[in-house]
Order: structure tokens, then C-alpha cells, then sequence
């Protein structure tokens, strides 16, 4: 490619800073009206950024940011494809979709600014940057989630923001702690000098865990079940597709894959990201609100990369395999859920259950579609020669299948096949506005042609990777009995034996805290009280005379 | 000199009493009237007895200009301050008043 | 090159000049005059800025009496760096309250008019004290501001503020009077009151740590450090809300660099290793406690100021974080200097929202609030730049000076602190997002009038008696202003290495990346 | 043991007791006469310490003024009323104990490492010839350390106004009108004031004296005329009473700024020194006069400001209804 103005590096920063920019657009009272018609439009400078930037392209700016630098990397440009399509999808989709709601301006700006974090996300280089971008991120959809305004939303707000919070304060001082010992804020400065830490795993499990929130690992999950529901249909979109990939990538670039082994942390993730990987989906077929499954869904699947991603924290050679594999499956989960939560926003019609049917066998692995790629490349990772102990990881990755195809049969009655039970957060008409049909269109086709852009954006850097339908069909168990499952089901139709409210651990949390803690509160109020008089006087003599001994004690000594 | 000085100790001595006579006074007449009259009789004939003393010991009669001239105005400013506490009381009927 | 001689008087002259003038003018001319003083006030300090930058760091004695008989004044990089601060609040403070006070309608003067010269003192002041290098006239100018902020506190009129008057007078005086005793033991043993001379003498003794001792004691009441905040709650939450802008975001940073000037000139090598250990103890109680407070406030002010009270704990735990001879301890300072002038901009400019906010509603209970922000969405908007600010997160100017103190307490192990510093941002967080779930409520379905905790006006509105667009301006500008450091953080840093007190070495070797 | 070392030791232990004393009172009346006397007592000792101007200061601005003052203020609250809340006795005993403690630490210090200050009296003396002026006070007010005064008399000007904002529209009772005696004292006081302020002003150069003490005199002629039968103050154009007040603070800025032209600010050329001294020091005399004297107009509730003016609350734009 030639460099040019249009492939210039310069480009990273400024696509990810163009939806900032378009975010102060609204408050010019001409263009309020047409605000929702930014959205699409911001994400376009950042898509012709993952496609025409070429590799090494790097920008430093001095001045910003403790030196923010920018860099396009193979890694980079896969996470900005994805992510800038989803946004560009889910900007496309709420023109109409919110065209006659009364929030509009309370949509765009939290939908720009959080637009804005995510496409910094693929491109920075230094852990200053990469922060602020996440920081901005998980802000913004905050206005997302309770975009709504219901008590739900609210609700759901307040855990999503409780869970972020803690996920940065985990991430603060680990991110920090490496900038320390690497004398650089680069990313992959940390990533590499981990070794000169006197005692990295701490450090290495905040940040762990810290991205884990966002990316709702097992025992911080709860917030997703709760927020997707309550945002619109395109935020949902986005948070599934776009903005919960964030975790796994700062993993990807800050974890140090490769460079040596942490059995302890790879033992613990396996078990916990195995858990997250069955039970969300177990949860997830109890739902009953499309939305709150979709979002089950994509725990699961979370779960499962992270499970991928464990064996090289464990065996440090299979690292490039597993992050080949993970990007693989990051695309393609990101891909299909966008136009899955898109989908349940359109009103009925022949063409969209068709498609819909369509997208739920790709997203559960039926053979000759793009899922079973993605499955193949998860089982390419399984069988690599270096896999400690694959054999036990095959039956579970094998109920995850069976029990996706299930979760995503029960989607589809959920929306589809029993329309009355499902409530499309639809707008008044009834049929598919311009913006909306076409957006979701574009959302089915690419996550239906995954393969081809898979291919063409050089994504089979797995050496083992195929495309493999014949041994798809035969080589399935999960596949036939998943499919037996549902004929008995469909023929049966047992009831459900139980149902789990949406945030399930978050219902089992302990209200005996509350009292405690508000006598403490009233407490402390009290003292406050208190301190406004004469014992305020007494505190400031305790402080005086403490200085005084101190400082006089200190001088008699010496 | 030594009759200057020695009337000059007196005068001094004379109004320290008075002033200790006075302070007594103050603290323990019963009420604001007389206590009036105990600062009255402090400004005054023991001032008066002091200024008078350290008069007689002062060469510059500019000195001594100045002494009798913190006399005079103190003499003014009490009889006037005795005289508006005094209307004040009375304004008030607060003659029985203990304290101030 | 000779300075002029007006270099470092004139940003001290000039606001003061500006104070006689309101005083003397007609009512009518006074929001004009005080937007016109306050652009030429902010002006003096472009050729300070200029000198430094060309020459360094420059002393000028007053009336050519050199410092231990005279006044010095010293421009540093610091000192530099909080004027502009300085210069910047004064702008979107006098801007502001030119909007805020409605003009009286028969041009009679009101007690309102009264802000103007008392804010122009205040200010001439604040610049006083980031350019003296004399404890004497340090105790002379704190007393000067102090008793300017009780006028300004009054100004507010109703009863909650005469007492808050009240009590801020009473801590000022007590601060005033034992940072004076102070003052007087080292004089006796110094025998000079010049900060730098006074530095060079590092001999510890008994008199002159305890006077040492003594003057850290004022300062810290009137920095309104953890436990002796009592006063500022209500003080800075009564007042009308320029006031509470000038309080909470300058004359609370006042304190805290006086006291990095009495540190770093001598103090930290005469004190103990457990004195730095108590600041930072006190910072760390302060910033939870506050910010615990704020989240059970019922009032937008009031949840600033106790913000405030969390907020000054952070700049505490400076002391805690350098000691003598540490590597990185310029690194600290910087982040230290960040955190104070960007939280000073941030709650300057919340507290102009809050007071909009207030004049636009009737009150600022949160009750009362809810649901505000459809109407008044721009506010809203400067309340959440700030809060960014507040709460310590990128891109701001906090977040940099929280990075920064953060890696040093890594570095000196002191995890207790970084702890704090990580719990102080979630507690910010929490109350701030408390806010933002109020104002951001959709309907107004819950609002129950029964239960506003705030007195309210029925009347009908006739004239609004404030300018929304006036208001909103400076608040917005000043909010943004804690974003632009971000983008240009090598000035400021840059500034901030010209004579400064502190070595500026790297922690592990020297020339790495921050 | 040497007859000052007993009259300081009495001294020192007065003052104690009397600061308990005027602590202990129960009402703000009492308070105030009591703290008056501590005031008086307080000038005696810095007599003792050879510092008759400071002993002037106090005894007319700490102990004159400032009394007059409160006992003003407490025209408007009630002498009598008691003080709100007594402190309980848990709180007092440790506050006292820590204040002795603080008190021990500090005589102990003190007592220790006492030595005769190094300080500048030398370098004072040295430049003496420059400042013009004899007084070396006043040369360290008005020369060495201008710039503290400067600031000095700018607090005392915004103390005044400060005083402005607090008076509301609610004033106090009316004076009575004074008594024939009171009319005689006025009568003659009054022209003893107007010989001994100005004395005051011009002694400074020489000897104890100075602006300080001769506007606190001034002030008291100012309360004399307020009380009197023609309190003509009052009925000053606001704009002349803001003038007076500023006048001195304007004055000293204005010739700081004035000595930029000779390179430094407020540096006085040395042949010019002695008027541009006198010619500020009767500037601040009448403003300072004039700010204590509306202190003490304020502090009476006499200062009439525009009862237009409401408090901040009512200032505020009406709140609309929600819907």
C-alpha cells in the first residue's frame, strides 16, 4: 500500500477521536435534530483505518497523555474491523430505531463517547492511552444502560457501574505497577518486563481480573444479564459485540503470554472460565426475556475463550496458538452477536425469520456455516501438540456445544417461532424502517460470510486451522444429540423446572449488610455532628499536640 | 529634694490604697450604683494621688503637662461613662440589678 | 536582561487596584468592570510566564530590601504554574459571577455589589501567597483572604451563612494565631523570616521544631485537612456559589502550597520520619471520610464541599510519599501540583453548576433536582467533565497526578496509601454517580414535594435575574480547562522542573519514560 | 529574686487567670468586660518587654476597640442572654489538660533554648538613615516590611466590609439622645481628640506612635460623634463613607505602584522617604479611623444599608412549578 494522507498513521488516532468530536455536534441546535444520523458516520473513519493503515504504522504524540503512542498491529486490525462494523451496524440501526424517542440526545452522546473509548482500545500502544480509552468506554455505556430510565435500568445501572469501578480500581495500580518496573508506559514494554518485577503476580492478577470484570468472567457477571435487557437493542449490540471484547483484548496485549509460565492463575481461570462456560448457559436456557439469554449467551462464550487462553498462561508455547484461535472465535462471536441483538429490535416478517434461523445455526456450530469454523479452530487448539491436557477439555467443550445449539433453539421459540411471548422493544410500525432492515442485513451477511473475511483478513494464522465440513457432520456428538434434544422437546414441550431471575449470584448476595452498614453510616455521621463543636477543638489540639511531641521529641533526640 | 521625694512615695502609696480600697470595693459593693461610686473614687482620687506623685518627680514641666492632662481627661471621661451607666440603670430600672 | 521592576508586584497590584475600583463605582458598571479587571488581571501573569520561561526562576525584594530585612518575592516554576491556575480561576469566577448577581433594578447598591471588591482582594491575595517566600507576610495575606472569605460567605445573607461566617472566622483566627506563634519561635531562632534563608539553617533544635510544628498546625486547619474540616462544609456549601468556587477550588489550594513551600524549604529534614507518616494518615482518613459523607448528603453543594474535604486528602499524602534524598520524589511532587489545580478547576466549575443549577430550580436539594438534567442539560454536561476530574479518571489532569502519586507509593511500598488513593476514587465515584442517577432520572413521576428538605419559592417566574448562557460559559470553559493539560503535559512539567525545590530524578534509572 | 521577676511572675499568672475568668463567664456581657480587662493587662506586659507600641496597639485596638466593638454587637443580641451551650464537662477536662500540656511543652521550649534573637535589630539600625525615620518601628512598618503593612491595612478595609455585608436590613434601635453631660464631655473631648491624633501621626517618626494608634483614636471620636447629639457620620453619602475607607488602602497602593518609575515597589527614594512616610501614614489614620468607626456602626446595627436588599435566597429567580 502506498502511504498516503488516507493510510497515514496519523489516521488511529484521529478515527478514534472523530465520534469524540462529532459528540460535541448536538449542541449546535441545527444539527440536534439530526444527531442519530452521526452515529453510523463515526464509525466510518476508524473502519477505513482497519482497512487501509498498513502494519507498523506508529504515531506518537509528545505532548498528549504521558506520550501516547499508537500503533496498527495484525491483532490491532482484527479487533478494529470487528469492532468499528459493530458500531457502524448498531449506529446505522438506531436512526430509526430511536427515531421517535424522546432521549435521543441522552443516546448519542453516552453512544459517541462510548464509540470513541472502544476504537482507541485496538490501536494504542501505551498503557496511559489504552486506560483512558477503556475508562471512556465503560463510562459512557453506563448513559447506555440506563438510557431506559426504568427502575430496571437503574438498577441494572448501578451494578454495571459498581462492577466497572472495581474492575478499574483493579486495573489502576496493576497497569501502573508495570509502567514502574518497565520504565515505559508501552504496552508491550510491560507486557515483556513483567520478569524485572520482583513479584509480578499480584500485578498480573489485578489486571486479570480487572479486564475479567468487563468481560464477565464467572463470578462478576451478573451485571450483563441485567444491563443487556434494560439498553436499546443497539447497545446491547455493541456491549455484546464490541465493548466486552475490550477484556480479552488488554489480555491478549498486556498478559504475559508466552513468556513464562503461571500455573496458579492459569488453574484458577480454567476453573472459574469453565464454570462461567456450562452454568451461563445453563442459566441462559431458563430465561425468558430474548435479550437476557442472548446475554447468557455471550458469557458462555466469554468463558470459553477465556478457557482457551488458559492452557498458554499454563504451558507458555501454546501461546500463539491460543491467541490464533481466540481471535478467530472474537470475530466471529462479536460478528453474529451483533445482528442477533439487532434482530430481536426488528418486528416479525417471513424474511427476518428465515435469516434469524439461519444466524442461530451459524452461532451454534451447525456444519457449513461460519460457526463451525470458529468450532474447528478451538479444536485445532485442542489438539495442538503442546496442549497439557486436552482430553478432558474435549467433553466439556463438547456440552458447550450441545447446550448452545439448545440455549439458541430457545431464542428462537423465545422470538420467532412464538412471537406472542416475545417483546421486540420495536418502534410503532410494523415494517422495517430503511435504516434498520439495512443495517441488520449488513449485520447478518458478514457474520454469515465470516469465512470469507476471516480468510481475506489473514485470520488463519493457527497453522492447524481448516475448514473441515466432513469431519463436522461425522464427528459430532454434540451436534446430534443437541439436535435430538430438541425434536424431544419440540415434540414434548416440557416446562421449564425452574427459573433464574437475570443477575442470578447478585438476587443470592446477603442483605445483612444493609443495617450494619448504615449504623455505621449514621455513625459517622454523628461524629461529623459532633466534630462541628467544641470536639473539633479537642481533635485539633490532639492533632497540634501530636505534631508538637513529634517534631520536639524528634529534635531532643538527636 | 528629699521632701519632694518623700511627699512624691506618699502621694503613690496614698493611691495605690485608694486604688486596693476601690478594687475591694468593686468586688464586693452589692450593686452597680455602688459600684460606680468604687471606680469613681479609683479615678478619681487614686489616679489623682499617683499623677500627683509622679509629678512632683518629673524635671520637664512638659512631662508633667501631659500627666495632668491624663488626669483631667480621665476625671471627664469617668464622671461621663458614671453618668450614662447611671441613666442607663435608671432608664432600665435596673437599680437592684446584682450585676452588670 | 533586568526584569522590570512590576514583574512579580503586578499580579498582586492589580487585582487589589481592581478591589479599591469596585469598591468606588457605581453598582451598575460593576459586572462590566469585573469582567474587564478580571481579563486584566489574568493578563499579568502572561509576562511572568514569559520570563520564566526565557530566563528562569527570578527573586525580587520589595523596596529594594533584600530578604532578611525586606520581603522577597520568588517566581518559580510552582509558583508560575498555580498563578496561571490562579489566572484561569479569576476568569471563570468573575465571568461567572458577572452573570450570577442579578444587576439591582434601580441601580441601588445592594450587599451583592460587595462581592466584587472582596473577590478582587481575594484574588490579589492568592497570588500574594504563591509568590512570597516570607512566613510573615504568608500569616498577613492568610489572615487578609480569610477575612475577605467571611465577607464573601456573608454575602450569601441567610442564617446557615452568618454562622458558617461565623465558624470560618473563628478557625481562621485559631490557625492564624498558632501558625503566628509559630512564625515567632523560628524568627527567634533564624533569626530571619525568609523562607530560603531560613531553609539553609537545617540544624534541628527544640524551638524551632516546635515552631515548625506549630506553623504546620495553622496551616493544616486552614487546608482544612481530616479532622479539622469541620468548618468548611458549611461554609463553602452556604455561600453563593462564586463564593463557593473561590473557597473550595483556590483558597483550599492556597494552604496546601504554602505548606509544599515550608516542607520543601526546610521541613522535611527537620521532621521526624513519623511526621510525614501522620499527613499521610490524616490525607488517607480524610479522603474516606469525605467522601463517605458525601454519599449521604442531601444537598448538590454539600456533597462538593465534603468532595472537597475527600479531594484535600490527596494532596496530603505528598508528604507521605517523599522523604528526603528519595528517588522519584520530583515525580510525586508533580503529580501532587496536578491533582491540586486540576481538582481546584474541577470544583470551581461544579460549583457553578451547582449554583445554576440552584438559581435555576430554587434549590439544590437532590430531591429537588431530580430529573433535571432535560432541562438543564449543559450543566449537567459541566457537572460530569468535572466529575471526571473528581473521581481521578482519564483523560484528566487528576487522573495524570493520581497515576503519578500511585506509582510512588508502589515504589516506597506504601500500599495502605495506594489502597486509599484506589477506595478514594471509588467513594468519589459513588457519590458522584449518586448525583448523576438523580439528575439523569427520566420523570419526574417520584418527585414528592412533601419531602424537598430545602425551603422553595412559589412565586412566579418574572425575570430569570441571571444570565443561564453567562453562567454556563465559564463553567463549561473551566471544566474543559482540567482536560487540556492532558493534551500539552510536557509545559506544564517543564514548568513545574524550574527551580524547583525538589530533585527530579527517575525511579529506577535516570532518563527513563515517566 | 529581683521586684520585676515578682511583677512579671504576677503578671504572667493574672493573665492566666483571667483568661480562664473571661472563659468561664456565662454570659457574652460578662465575657467581653472581663476579656477587656485581659486586653489592658496584656498591654501592661508588652510594656514589660520594651515594646510600648505594640503596648499602645493593644490597649487601644485589642483591648479599646475591639471591646467597644463587642459591646456593640451585643447591643443587637442581649448583653444578659446566656451562652447557648456549655461545653460538657468530659470535653473540658481533656481540653484543658491538652492545653496545659501544649502551655508546658511551649515554656519548656522556650525556657530551654531561649537565647537573645539573632534577628535584624543590627541590619535595622544599620539602615536606619535611609528610611527616613528615627522610629525604628516605624521604619520596619513603613520601610523594611511596607509590603506587610500594605496588606495589613488591606485587612482592616476589608474587615469593614466585611462588617457592610453583614448588616441586613434589620437594624438596631435608634440612639436616645444623649444627656446634657454627654453633649459637655462631647464638647470638649472632641477637640482634645483632634490635638491628639495628629500628634500621634506625626510622633510616629520619632517615638511610639503611628497610623495604628492614632486611627484607633480617631475611631474613638468617630464612636463619640455616633453617640452624640448630631451623629453627622451616619448622614454621610455612602459613596464619601467608601471613599474614607479606601483612601488610606488606595493611597499606599498607589504610591508603591508610584515607586516602580525608581525600580523597586515601595522603594521610597531615601531623600523622599520621610514625607512619602508621613504623607501614607495620615492616609491610613483617616481610613483606618473611618473602617473602625463603621465597624462599630455596623456592629450596633446602625449601618442602614438598602432594606431593598434581600438575602440570596429571595434573590433568586422563582422556582417553576414541576409539572
Amino acid at each position: 500500500m502506498m502511504t498516503s494522507a488516507w493510510t497515514s498513521p496519523w489516521l488511529l488516532p484521529l478515527a478514534a477521536l472523530f465520534p469524540l468530536l462529532l459528540a460535541a455536534l448536538p449542541a449546535i441546535p441545527a444539527l440536534r435534530r439530526h444527531q442519530l444520523h452521526l452515529l453510523p458516520i463515526a464509525a466510518i473513519p476508524a473502519l477505513w483505518a482497519g482497512l487501509f493503515v498498513p502494519d507498523e504504522a506508529t504515531v506518537t504524540l509528545t505532548h498528549a497523555l504521558m506520550e501516547s503512542t499508537w500503533t496498527m498491529d495484525h491483532l490491532g486490525r482484527v479487533f478494529q474491523l470487528f469492532t468499528a462494523f459493530g458500531w457502524l451496524v448498531a449506529g446505522l440501526f438506531s436512526i430509526s430505531y430511536l427515531r421517535d424517542h424522546p432521549r435521543k440526545g441522552p443516546f448519542a452522546i453516552p453512544f459517541l463517547l462510548a464509540m470513541s473509548g472502544n476504537l482507541l482500545l485496538p490501536t494504542a500502544a501505551d498503557a496511559v492511552t489504552f486506560y483512558t480509552g477503556f475508562g471512556v468506554m465503560s463510562f459512557a455505556s453506563w448513559g447506555l444502560v440506563v438510557h431506559a430510565g426504568t427502575p430496571e435500568a437503574r438498577r441494572a445501572g448501578r451494578v454495571y457501574m459498581t462492577l466497572v469501578l472495581l474492575g478499574e480500581l483493579m486495573v489502576f495500580p496493576g497497569l501502573v505497577k508495570g509502567t514502574l518496573w518497565a520504565e515505559s508506559s508501552l504496552l508491550s514494554a510491560i507486557r515483556t518486563h513483567w520478569t524485572l518485577d520482583p513479584d509480578p503476580r499480584f500485578q498480573i492478577a489485578l489486571i486479570f481480573f480487572g479486564f475479567a470484570l468487563k468481560a464477565g468472567l464467572f463470578p462478576f457477571h451478573f451485571w450483563l444479564p441485567l444491563a443487556h435487557p434494560a439498553a436499546p437493542a443497539p447497545a446491547s449490540a455493541v456491549l455484546s459485540g464490541c465493548m466486552i471484547k475490550a477484556g480479552l483484548l488488554a489480555w491478549l496485549r498486556l498478559l504475559p503470554l508466552g513468556e513464562f509460565a503461571m500455573p496458579i492463575l492459569g488453574q484458577t481461570i480454567t476453573l472459574l472460565a469453565g464454570t462461567s462456560m456450562i452454568g451461563a448457559l445453563v442459566i441462559g436456557l431458563t430465561q425468558t426475556h430474548p435479550k437476557a439469554l442472548l446475554a447468557y449467551s455471550s458469557l458462555s462464550k466469554m468463558g470459553m475463550m477465556m478457557l482457551l487462553l488458559a492452557p498458554a498462561m499454563i504451558e507458555p508455547q501454546l501461546a500463539p496458538a491460543a491467541i490464533a484461535a481466540v481471535l478467530v472465535y472474537a470475530t466471529f462471536h462479536s460478528l453474529h452477536k451483533s445482528a442477533l441483538f439487532l434482530g430481536t429490535a426488528l418486528p416479525p416478517s417471513r424474511g427476518k425469520t428465515g435469516l434469524m434461523i439461519l444466524l442461530c445455526a451459524s452461532f451454534a456450530g451447525l456444519p457449513f456455516l461460519s460457526g463451525a469454523l470458529a468450532k474447528t479452530s478451538v479444536k485445532t487448539l485442542l489438539d495442538h501438540p503442546a496442549f497439557p491436557n486436552g482430553q478432558p477439555f474435549a467433553p466439556l467443550f463438547a456440552l458447550s456445544a450441545l447446550l448452545t445449539l439448545l440455549l439458541m433453539f430457545r431464542f428462537l421459540l423465545l422470538t420467532q417461532l412464538r412471537p406472542s411471548n416475545s417483546k421486540p422493544q420495536a418502534p410503532s410500525s410494523q415494517l422495517p424502517a430503511p435504516h434498520s432492515a439495512l443495517s441488520w442485513t449488513l449485520a447478518v451477511l458478514a457474520a454469515l460470510l465470516f469465512p470469507l473475511l476471516a480468510q481475506h483478513f489473514d485470520l488463519s494464522t493457527n497453522p492447524g486451522y481448516a475448514y473441515r465440513p466432513v469431519t463436522a457432520l461425522t464427528a459430532e456428538p454434540a451436534l446430534w444429540g443437541g439436535l435430538l434434544l430438541i425434536a424431544v422437546w419440540a415434540i414434548f414441550k416440557p416446562k421449564l423446572p425452574f427459573h433464574i431471575p437475570p443477575g442470578d449470584l447478585l438476587n443470592l448476595l446477603p442483605r445483612i449488610s444493609r443495617p450494619w452498614l448504615a449504623r455505621m453510616e449514621t455513625l459517622l455521621e454523628e461524629t461529623e455532628t459532633r466534630l462541628n463543636g467544641a470536639p473539633g477543638g479537642l481533635a485539633y489540639l490532639i492533632i497540634t499536640l501530636l505534631l508538637v511531641g513529634l517534631m520536639v521529641s524528634f529534635s531532643a533526640l538527636i | 529634694m528629699i521632701v519632694l521625694e518623700l511627699l512624691s512615695a506618699f502621694l503613690i502609696c496614698l493611691g495605690i490604697f485608694f486604688f486596693f480600697a476601690s478594687a475591694v470595693g468593686l468586688l464586693r459593693f452589692p450593686d452597680t450604683l455602688c459600684r460606680m461610686h468604687a471606680l469613681a473614687k479609683a479615678d478619681n482620687l487614686a489616679l489623682g494621688c499617683v499623677i500627683m506623685g509622679a509629678m512632683l518627680r518629673q524635671t520637664d514641666l512638659y512631662a508633667v503637662g501631659k500627666l495632668l492632662l491624663i488626669w483631667v481627661v480621665t476625671l471627664l471621661s469617668s464622671a461621663t461613662g458614671g453618668f450614662l451607666l447611671a441613666q442607663r440603670i435608671r432608664r432600665k430600672n435596673l437599680a437592684l440589678e446584682r450585676d452588670i | 536582561m533586568m526584569p522590570p521592576p512590576w514583574l512579580l508586584t503586578l499580579p498582586v497590584v492589580l487585582p487589589l487596584t481592581f478591589g479599591i475600583l469596585t469598591l468606588l463605582f457605581p453598582s451598575d458598571w460593576l459586572a462590566r468592570a469585573g469582567r474587564h479587571g478580571a481579563l486584566l488581571c489574568a493578563a499579568t501573569v502572561v509576562p511572568c510566564t514569559r520570563w520564566i520561561w526565557q530566563a528562569g526562576s527570578l527573586h525580587q525584594s520589595l523596596g529594594g530590601w533584600v530578604a532578611p530585612l525586606g520581603i522577597d518575592l520568588y517566581l518559580d516554576g510552582m509558583a508560575c504554574l498555580f498563578l496561571i491556575f490562579g489566572a484561569l480561576m479569576g476568569l471563570g469566577i468573575s465571568f461567572y459571577a458577572a452573570a450570577y448577581f442579578p444587576p439591582s433594578p434601580d441601580g441601588a447598591r445592594t450587599r451583592n455589589d460587595l462581592f466584587w471588591p472582596l473577590w478582587f482582594v481575594t484574588w490579589g491575595g492568592i497570588n500574594s501567597l504563591f509568590l512570597t517566600l516570607d512566613l510573615f507576610n504568608i500569616y498577613v495575606t492568610l489572615e487578609l483572604i480569610s477575612v475577605a472569605g467571611v465577607g464573601l460567605i456573608l454575602i450569601a445573607g441567610t442564617p446557615g451563612a452568618t454562622r458558617a461566617a461565623l465558624q470560618y472566622q473563628m478557625q481562621a483566627l485559631i490557625a492564624g494565631l498558632v501558625y503566628l506563634l509559630g512564625v515567632g519561635l523560628i524568627y527567634n531562632v533564624v533569626g530571619t523570616l525568609d523562607l530560603q534563608l531560613m531553609g539553609a539553617e537545617l540544624q534541628p533544635g527544640p524551638m524551632k521544631n516546635m515552631g515548625m510544628a506549630l506553623m504546620t498546625s495553622g496551616i493544616l486547619i486552614k487546608a482544612a485537612l481530616f479532622p479539622m474540616h469541620f468548618w468548611l462544609p458549611r461554609a463553602h456549601a452556604d455561600a453563593p456559589a462564586p463564593v463557593s468556587a473561590v473557597l473550595s477550588g483556590l483558597v483550599v489550594t492556597v494552604a496546601f502550597v504554602i505548606l509544599t513551600r515550608i516542607w520543601f524549604a526546610g521541613l522535611h529534614r527537620l521532621a521526624p520520619f513519623l511526621l510525614p507518616r501522620l499527613l499521610g494518615g490524616l490525607g488517607a482518613t480524610g479522603i474516606l471520610w469525605g467522601g463517605i459523607l458525601a454519599l449521604r448528603q442531601t444537598r448538590l453543594k454539600r456533597v462538593l464541599a465534603y468532595s472537597t474535604v475527600s479531594q484535600i486528602g490527596y494532596l496530603f499524602l505528598v508528604f507521605a510519599l517523599t522523604f528526603h534524598d528519595a528517588p522519584g520524589q520530583g515525580l510525586v511532587w508533580t503529580g501532587a501540583v496536578y491533582l491540586a489545580i486540576s481538582h481546584g478547576l474541577a470544583k470551581g466549575a461544579a460549583f457553578m453548576a451547582a449554583g445554576y443549577l440552584q438559581k435555576a430550580e430554587g434549590s439544590d436539594s437532590l430531591q429537588h433536582l431530580r430529573g433535571c438534567a432535560r432541562k438543564h442539560p449543559v450543566a449537567v454536561m459541566v457537572l460530569a467533565v468535572a466529575s471526571i476530574n473528581l473521581m481521578g479518571l482519564p483523560p484528566s489532569t487528576g487522573f495524570i497526578g493520581k497515576w503519578m502519586m500511585l506509582k510512588a507509593s508502589f515504589y516506597t511500598q506504601q500500599w495502605m496509601l495506594a489502597v486509599v488513593m484506589l477506595g478514594g476514587g471509588l467513594l468519589a465515584a459513588a457519590y458522584l454517580f449518586r448525583v448523576f442517577e438523580i439528575l439523569l432520572q427520566p420523570a419526574e413521576t417520584e418527585f414528592d414535594k412533601t419531602q424537598s428538605d430545602a425551603p422553595q419559592t412559589e412565586k412566579k417566574p418574572t425575570a430569570l435575574g441571571y444570565s443561564p448562557r453567562g453562567m454556563l460559559i465559564p463553567a463549561m470553559l473551566l471544566a474543559l480547562a482540567t482536560l487540556v493539560p492532558v493534551l500539552f503535559i510536557t509545559a506544564p512539567e517543564a514548568l513545574l522542573r524550574i527551580g524547583a525545590p525538589v530533585p527530579f530524578t527517575d525511579f529506577i534509572s535516570p532518563g527513563g519514560a515517566p | 529574686m529581683s521586684p520585676g521577676l515578682v511583677f512579671d511572675t504576677v503578671l504572667a499568672f493574672s493573665l492566666v487567670v483571667l483568661a480562664v475568668i473571661t472563659l468561664r463567664q456565662r454570659t457574652p456581657g460578662e465575657a467581653v468586660v472581663q476579656l477587656m480587662i485581659f486586653g489592658l493587662l496584656l498591654a501592661l506586659s508588652w510594656l514589660r518587654v520594651d515594646a510600648p507600641d505594640l503596648a499602645l496597639t493593644e490597649a487601644a485596638i485589642g483591648s479599646g476597640v475591639t471591646g467597644a466593638l463587642l459591646l456593640a454587637a451585643l447591643r443587637r443580641t442581649g448583653f444578659g442572654k446566656p451562652f447557648p451551650a456549655p461545653v460538657s464537662a468530659w470535653l473540658r477536662y481533656p481540653v484543658t489538660l491538652g492545653c496545659a500540656v501544649l502551655g508546658l511543652i511551649l515554656s519548656l521550649v522556650v525556657m530551654q533554648s531561649w537565647h537573645h534573637p539573632a534577628g535584624l535589630t543590627e541590619l535595622t539600625r544599620q539602615y536606619m538613615p535611609e528610611t527616613g525615620t528615627e522610629n525604628p518601628v516605624t521604619a520596619v512598618i513603613l520601610n523594611y516590611r511596607a509590603y506587610d503593612t500594605l496588606l495589613e491595612i488591606g485587612v482592616l478595609l476589608v474587615a469593614a466590609l466585611s462588617v457592610y455585608t453583614l448588616s441586613g436590613p434589620a437594624s438596631g434601635t435608634p440612639v436616645k439622645p444623649p444627656g446634657p453631660i454627654f453633649r459637655f464631655y462631647m464638647r470638649i473631648m472632641t477637640p482634645v481628640f483632634w490635638l491628639v491624633v495628629p500628634y500621634m501621626v506625626w510622633v510616629g517618626g520619632r517615638a511610639p506612635g503611628g497610623a495604628f494608634q492614632a486611627g484607633a483614636l480617631l475611631s474613638g471620636l468617630g464612636a463619640l460623634t455616633l453617640l452624640g447629639p448630631s451623629p453627622w457620620p451616619m448622614r454621610l453619602r455612602r459613596r464619601v463613607v467608601r471613599w474614607g475607607l479606601t483612601l488610606g488602602f488606595t493611597l499606599f497602593l498607589a504610591a508603591a505602584a508610584w515607586m516602580w518609575q525608581h525600580g523597586n515597589f515601595l522603594g521610597y527614594p531615601p531623600e523622599q522617604a520621610k514625607n512619602w512616610i508621613l504623607l501614607i501614614e495620615i492616609a491610613c489614620t483617616l481610613s483606618i479611623g473611618i473602617s473602625l468607626t463603621v465597624m462599630f456602626a455596623g456592629c450596633a446595627g446602625w449601618l442602614h444599608e438598602d432594606p431593598k436588599i434581600a438575602p440570596e435566597s429571595a434573590a433568586q429567580a422563582p422556582k417553576r412549578r414541576h409539572p
